[in-house]
């Protein structure tokens, strides 16, 4: 590692932008040339990428072993789905990674102009793409299609037609159904151990959540915050108590478990729209810099890495598309 | 928890002669805000000694308590809390950063003759994230503590009210505390290396590190998701590991064990990468097989991936599945074997000199090669039925990763202390210290093989009376081997004031950071050093006037000795 | 020493050095196996720590000293300490498969009890609907246990027959074994469920030949052999050494005290509020249900964590108990409710 | 592994190589177009019943698809060769994982059907 490079005095890699000339190579102390430092810097990212596709993977995981022990499931539940707004997000989220691969080209020539405009129509387009998502989970939340102990259906008849149903909720009033007492009474309002409250509450260490255990334990019994928690681990929980009377659920012909279709789906295009949501934050933050005149032919770097990391959430998307929506026979 | 080397004075202090990358700035904000990786380095280290306290107490409660059947000390959920945290801290707070991030960040970059990591800014936020996460951590004894064992097991993570939330989000921070140091030390070693130093003439060191990164890199995304699905599971209720809503606990456990078997690796392949080091610098011979031991650690990387299920043999796994993690459970075993075998064959007919990190790397060899072989009953189905879940399991891990790669940190730690510091430790006491550790590691764990053939199972308050005998031997061997690393702590810190000024090279090493000054300047090295053979040490000579090793300069071309590239 | 004892007692199936006493025909062998590796694994420590000692003594070389010098790589050499053990452990792989072949699959004709794991306490059912605390198997006879769990994840283990299956919640779970030694064995729970974790141990009772059916049928309907309320109360309370009992003790007290659940006495014929405000007569249809459907009617301030025993208690046990708590009642006017 | 090679010394490694490569428009613009067809593919694909194959079809395309973005939008044709290797690793190692989880899931899937066949009573 010989050359000019050493010599100089020590600069910190955090020197100030040499607004002189924008996108002026500017090399850090431990690197030789601009291109080692550039390679190192796409190697890095890609390293990162690929934690990010095995953290999807195991999410991929969970899909295909629930899909693979409950198809009667996924073939049933999928048509909840609205698969053209899944087409719509699809091409919508492609348009984004062209316009952003377009940037990144504009940043490589130098076009400044170019480079505002494309960054901003890839916010717009995935903006686009959350709200098309926004749209698909305000429906789902209406109907009550949703995972775990919340999935209680609000349609007494079927419309689950080939297209999936259609968003507008002709049903409209609240999932009001007769469960049978004590046996769906929804979180929030969970009288037992709500690790919400739990978790929530660094306060006072009485971690229990808010059980009472039938007025004040006499003398001599376990001091209360010690009831509680040998209380509440003791117990076996409500969930696990499968054996007790499913309610009248009145949903003769779905098959059992339906909610762990929803569960996947929530999880994966929740996690999904997260990273999105963090991608629009650093294109944003592209789009002031590049305002600035930062990003030129000699350095674009910032702006090449997040096309990968954009990239990646679309080929996410890409899979994610067709195993979610696209479910047949 | 967090901690900067003393206040700026003692930093000062220790290394008064010249310009070195302690003395070069002072004040808390030089620490706080460094980039340099040495700095970094230390901080990490002085926070993972920290951790290890930590975890040796909770290590000393748990002991004292076993001492009687019954209730000797705590109830049955202090009890429980305090094997969780044991868990915890000494995995995800001491073992898994311990190498890589402290000696590592230090060393990797002197040793490639490079100025600093690929990347200065991330390698500073990964130990703020080290220090994020154990905070969480902490934060999660003050908040009542959690119960459910380091392996998180659903459903009773899911059921129990203690702060396990708390917990696992400090895990899953610490998690990319550990994916970042990796990437770091990838790029670094495929970018930043200098023109002469192919990929068959780096340390050995190195080659452990970049196989220790594929797996931090690779596997600890998978452990995030885990932890995300846990946390979603205990607040959301999103039914994914919960039977009553369709939900499969197993799963639970192959999500958890495809991260922690990798992880095991990524606690030992350093270890081994500090033992090539010892064992080659200790008998003044270069290493033996250097091919086979560089490819053996990369082949460890890629097999650790494929036996996780060897861990869940009595789960309720399928007979089918449980035969083939056997099978590829017995395939890893062979690289490890072909190092220790290497290491010996290295010390034949060497100059070896019976120095602490030496004394530490015979520690090594002796309880790895315990630990490694126990692993052969646990891959055997039929053996590890009865022995699963037992004792045997807990003297087991016990001798891979205390006998293990605590003997191999705590050997790195003396051999470059001089390089870190700039001061000789004694070696009188090093050496009195190894001994102690010795006998009261061997006094604590071997006692538990047999309480573990004996069927006693793991993680319990009470146990039958007829365990008494060997649990209180187990006691007192905890007992012997806290003593021995308290006196370790003391002549180190000792040596930190009065230890004698430490030359560039005291230990004979060949490889390139015994070439830069101890402690080294801040920017490593003033010219750049002559790349060579890592273990090519013909021409290094002990000098009686400086009481430490230098490279004669003899007149063929530095690097036409005989390499064991051949 | 240690060893040659081991291998000596090997043929009767006493406790060796290593392994306890053999109370089954698979615990023969894993020990053998287990001796196998033990071998094994003593032959290479030997070698491998042996050689170090004897480098370290024979080139102990004083500071400077200059190494006598040797190859650094020689690939007959790796090639040998490769291949030898890949062959070693594949023998040990074969070895440890052909034993868990024999412990994963039950011959059919084994004799099936019904195993129920729940925070703290093990269930056994017998072919006869009578469900005991502790195992009880007979003599010469395969039997195969099929476990499930109300709640976490339990494990089985009784090391002297050396198996272990974990009861997982969701799923059936077998496992099976041949016992050969009459006596009492201890069973454990192996995987980490909670504060009494280490309190879930029952026993495993191996019946000589021939009297385990004696035992069963007079285990079975020990119900009548007793007054009602006295069998009411080993069914709640449990005999002294602690079998008989259902679990009820775990969640209710019958000293007044509130604990997980209402306490037992001082409740048939009195008022109790429910959750939803209504106030009810604690008589026997409340008690029957109570214990048939616990989730139908919570009294205020308890979470409503009972699990049914409906299939686990006969109809003879339910009127024991509901005889039990008429004799813990109290006072006879209906005093205000428990709390 | 292609080694760095040793660069002459003044010259620093990555010296011959240029600062990223500029991919053409019209090549973005095709892959675009490709994308947005492919899209098309996978849908109309359900309106035909393959039985088992619909699963692999859909994968297939959607492979392709990925595969495309990856080598021109990601420009992983142009790259240091590690990058790619680096992006292959990570698939694979997502298979491993799904395939050995989805063998034994599969495996021990009538332990569950038996137990919910036989414990919860019907809804009616």
């Amino acid at each position: 590692m010989k050359g000019e490079a050493m010599l100089p005095a020590v600069r910190s890699a955090a020197a100030p932008a040499d607004t002189a000339h924008p996108g002026a190579p500017r090399v850090a102390h431990h690197f030789a040339t601009p291109v080692q430092q550039f390679e190192s810097a796409q190697l890095g990212m890609w390293l990162f990428l690929a934690t990010e596709v095995l953290l999807f993977g195991g999410l991929f995981c969970a899909y295909a072993v629930y899909r693979a022990a409950h198809p009667e499931v996924f073939i049933y539940a999928h048509r909840f789905l609205d698969a053209r707004l899944g087409a719509l997000n699809t091409v919508v989220l492609v348009s984004s990674s062209l316009t952003m691969a377009w940037a990144v080209r504009c940043a490589q020539t130098g076009r400044q102009r170019g480079l505002v405009g494309l960054l901003t129509a890839t916010l717009v387009f995935a903006a686009a793409f959350l709200a098309v998502k926004y749209v698909e989970y305000e429906s789902k939340w209406r109907h009550g299609l949703l995972w775990g102990r919340y999935y209680h259906p609000a349609h007494g008849r079927h419309t689950g037609d080939a297209s999936g149903q259609a968003g507008t909720g002709q049903t409209g009033q609240e999932p009001a159904n007769a469960s049978a007492p004590g046996d769906e009474r929804p979180m929030a309002a969970g009288p037992n151990q709500s690790p919400a409250t739990m978790a929530a509450g660094a306060g006072p260490p009485s971690r229990g959540g808010p059980v009472t255990l039938g007025g004040a334990a006499g003398p001599g019994a376990t001091p209360p915050a010690e009831a509680t928690r040998i209380a509440a681990s003791a117990a076996g929980p409500r969930g696990l108590a499968w054996h007790l009377r499913r309610p009248d659920s009145g949903r003769h012909d779905e098959p059992r478990n339906v909610q762990i279709f929803f569960a996947v789906y929530f999880l994966m295009t929740g996690l999904h729209g997260l990273h999105v949501m963090a991608g629009m934050a650093v294109i944003a933050w592209l789009l002031v810099r590049s305002i600035r005149g930062h990003f030129g032919p000699g350095y674009f770097a910032p702006v090449d890495l997040a096309g990968l990391y954009w990239h990646v959430v679309d080929v996410i998307w890409i899979f994610l598309f067709p195993l979610l929506y696209l479910i047949h026979g | 928890m967090t901690s900067i080397a003393g206040h700026p004075g003692i930093a000062g202090r220790i290394a008064e002669a010249g310009a070195n990358y302690l003395s070069e700035r002072r004040g808390i904000l030089s620490w706080v805000f460094t980039l340099d990786h040495k700095r970094i380095g230390v901080m990490y280290l002085v926070s993972i000694l920290f951790s290890f306290l930590l975890g040796g107490i909770f290590a000393l409660l748990i002991r004292t308590e076993l001492l009687t059947p019954r209730r000797t000390i705590m109830d049955a959920d202090t009890y429980n809390q305090m094997f969780t945290l044991h868990g915890v801290v000494m995995i995800f707070l001491f073992i898994i950063p311990g190498i890589p991030a402290a000696l590592g960040n230090f060393v990797l970059p002197i040793m490639l003759g490079a100025r600093d990591v690929a990347f200065p800014r991330l390698n500073l936020f990964s130990y703020y994230l080290y220090v994020l996460g154990a905070v969480f951590a902490v934060l999660a004894i003050a908040t009542g503590g959690v119960d459910t064992g380091w392996t998180f097991y659903v459903p009773y993570s899911t059921t129990t009210n203690t702060s396990v939330t708390a917990v696992v989000l400090g895990a899953f921070i610490l998690g990319f505390s550990s994916i970042f140091t990796g990437i770091n030390f990838i790029v670094t070693i495929h970018k930043l290396r200098p023109p002469g130093m192919t990929w068959f003439r780096m340390p050995l060191f190195l080659w452990a590190l970049y196989a220790t990164a594929i797996i931090q890199v690779l596997a600890t995304p998978v452990l995030g998701i885990t932890l995300l699905l846990l946390v979603a599971e205990r607040l959301l209720r999103v039914g994914i590991f919960d039977p009553a809503l369709g939900g499969d606990p197993v799963l639970f456990q192959h999500f958890f064990w495809f991260y922690s078997h990798p992880a095991v690796y990524i606690m030992i392949l350093p270890a081994m990468g500090v033992m090539s080091e010892l064992v080659s610098t200790f008998s003044h011979k270069p290493i033996f097989g250097y091919r086979f031991v560089a490819l053996s650690s990369v082949a460890i990387a890629m097999i650790s991936f494929l036996v996780w299920g060897h861990h869940m043999f009595t789960s309720g796994q399928s007979p089918l599945a449980s035969m083939i993690f056997s099978f590829l459970t017995f395939m890893v075993a062979i690289p490890s074997a072909i190092k220790v075998f290497n290491w010996v064959a290295t010390m034949y007919r060497g100059a070896i000199d019976l120095k602490t990190p030496m004394l530490y790397a015979l520690w090594f060899l002796f309880l790895f090669g315990i630990g490694g072989l126990t692993g052969l009953f646990l891959g055997a189905l039929a053996v590890d039925v009865h022995v699963h879940d037992t004792y045997f399991v807990v003297a087991h891990f016990h001798y891979t990763m205390f006998g293990g790669v605590a003997m191999a940190f705590v050997g790195g730690l003396h051999y470059w202390w001089p390089k870190i510091t700039g001061r000789m430790y004694s070696e009188l006491w090093g050496r009195l210290a190894a001994l102690l550790v010795f006998v009261g590691f061997n006094l604590t764990f071997f006692t538990q093989f047999v309480l573990g053939t004996h069927g006693m199972p793991r993680r319990y308050y009470n146990y039958p009376a007829h365990f008494t005998s060997y649990h209180q031997h187990s006691t007192l061997g905890a007992y012997l081997t806290a003593a021995g690393f308290f006196l370790t702590a003391g002549y180190l810190i000792h040596s930190l004031f009065r230890g004698r000024r430490a030359p560039a090279n005291p230990w004979g090493g060949a490889t390139l950071e015994w070439q830069c000054s101890s402690p080294p300047p801040a920017h490593n090295f003033d010219r750049p050093p002559p790349v060579g053979d890592p273990y090519d040490m013909s021409r290094i000579r002990y000098d009686d006037a400086i009481g430490g090793y230098v490279t004669a300069e003899v007149a063929e071309p530095a690097g036409a000795g005989g390499g064991p590239g051949r | 020493m240690a060893t040659a004892t081991g291998t000596g007692l090997l043929a009767q199936g006493g406790p060796t050095f290593w392994m306890p006493p053999q109370g089954s025909t698979g615990a023969s062998a894993v020990d053998w196996a287990f001796y196998l590796i033990y071998y094994i694994a003593v032959f290479f420590f030997l070698v491998i720590v042996g050689l170090t000692a004897i480098f370290v003594v024979r080139y102990r070389g004083r500071r400077g000293a200059r190494p006598e010098g040797a190859p650094s790589s020689h690939l007959a050499v790796e090639l040998t300490w490769t291949l030898i053990p890949t062959v070693v452990v594949i023998v040990i792989f074969t070895v440890g498969l052909g034993g868990f072949m024999d412990i994963s699959f039950a011959p059919l004709n084994a004799y099936e009890i019904q195993v129920v794991g729940q925070k703290w306490k093990w269930f056994f059912q017998y072919p006869n609907g009578y469900v005991d605390s502790d195992l009880h198997v007979p003599e010469g006879r395969p039997v195969r246990l099929v476990l499930s769990s109300q709640d976490v994840v339990h494990s089985l283990y009784i090391p002297a027959f050396r198996v272990k299956m974990d009861a997982v919640p969701g799923r059936y779970t077998k496992m099976w074994f041949h016992a050969t030694r009459p006596g009492e064995y201890d069973l454990y729970c192996a995987e980490y469920c909670g504060t009494g974790h280490s309190d879930m141990v029952a026993r495993a009772v191996v019946h000589p030949a021939g009297q385990f059916e004696k035992w069963l049928e007079s285990a079975g309907n020990w119900v009548e052999a007793v007054p009602p309320a006295e069998a009411g109360r080993i069914l709640t309370v449990g005999r002294p050494d602690g079998s008989g009992g259902r679990g009820c003790t775990q969640c209710h007290r019958v000293d007044g005290q509130a604990h997980i659940g209402p306490p037992l006495n001082g409740l048939f014929g009195h008022e109790v509020t429910l959750a939803d405000g209504m106030r009810v007569v604690a008589d026997e249809n409340y008690l029957r249900e109570s214990l048939i459907d616990p989730q139908a009617k919570i009294v205020a301030g308890y979470q409503a964590v009972m699990p049914t025993y409906k299939g686990r208690l006969k109809e003879r046990e339910i009127t024991a108990i509901i005889e039990y708590l008429k004799s813990i009642a109290g006072p006879r006017e209906p005093a205000r409710g428990a709390q | 592994m292609r080694e760095v090679p040793a660069q002459p010394v003044e010259a620093g490694p990555g010296q011959g190589r240029a600062l990223g490569h500029v991919v053409p428009l019209r090549v973005l613009l095709g892959v675009w177009a490709a994308l947005v067809a492919l899209t098309v593919v996978t849908i109309a694909a359900t309106r035909v019943d393959l039985g088992g194959l619909n699963l692999w079809v859909a994968l297939g395309i959607a492979t392709a698809k990925a595969a495309m973005v990856a080598l021109y939008f990601m420009h992983l044709r142009y790259d240091h060769p590690l990058n790619a290797i680096v992006f292959i690793a990570a698939l694979l190692f997502v298979a491993v994982f799904v395939g050995i989880v989805m063998l034994d899931a599969e495996a021990y899937q009538p332990t569950i059907r038996e137990y919910q066949h036989q414990t919860v009573t019907p809804g009616r």
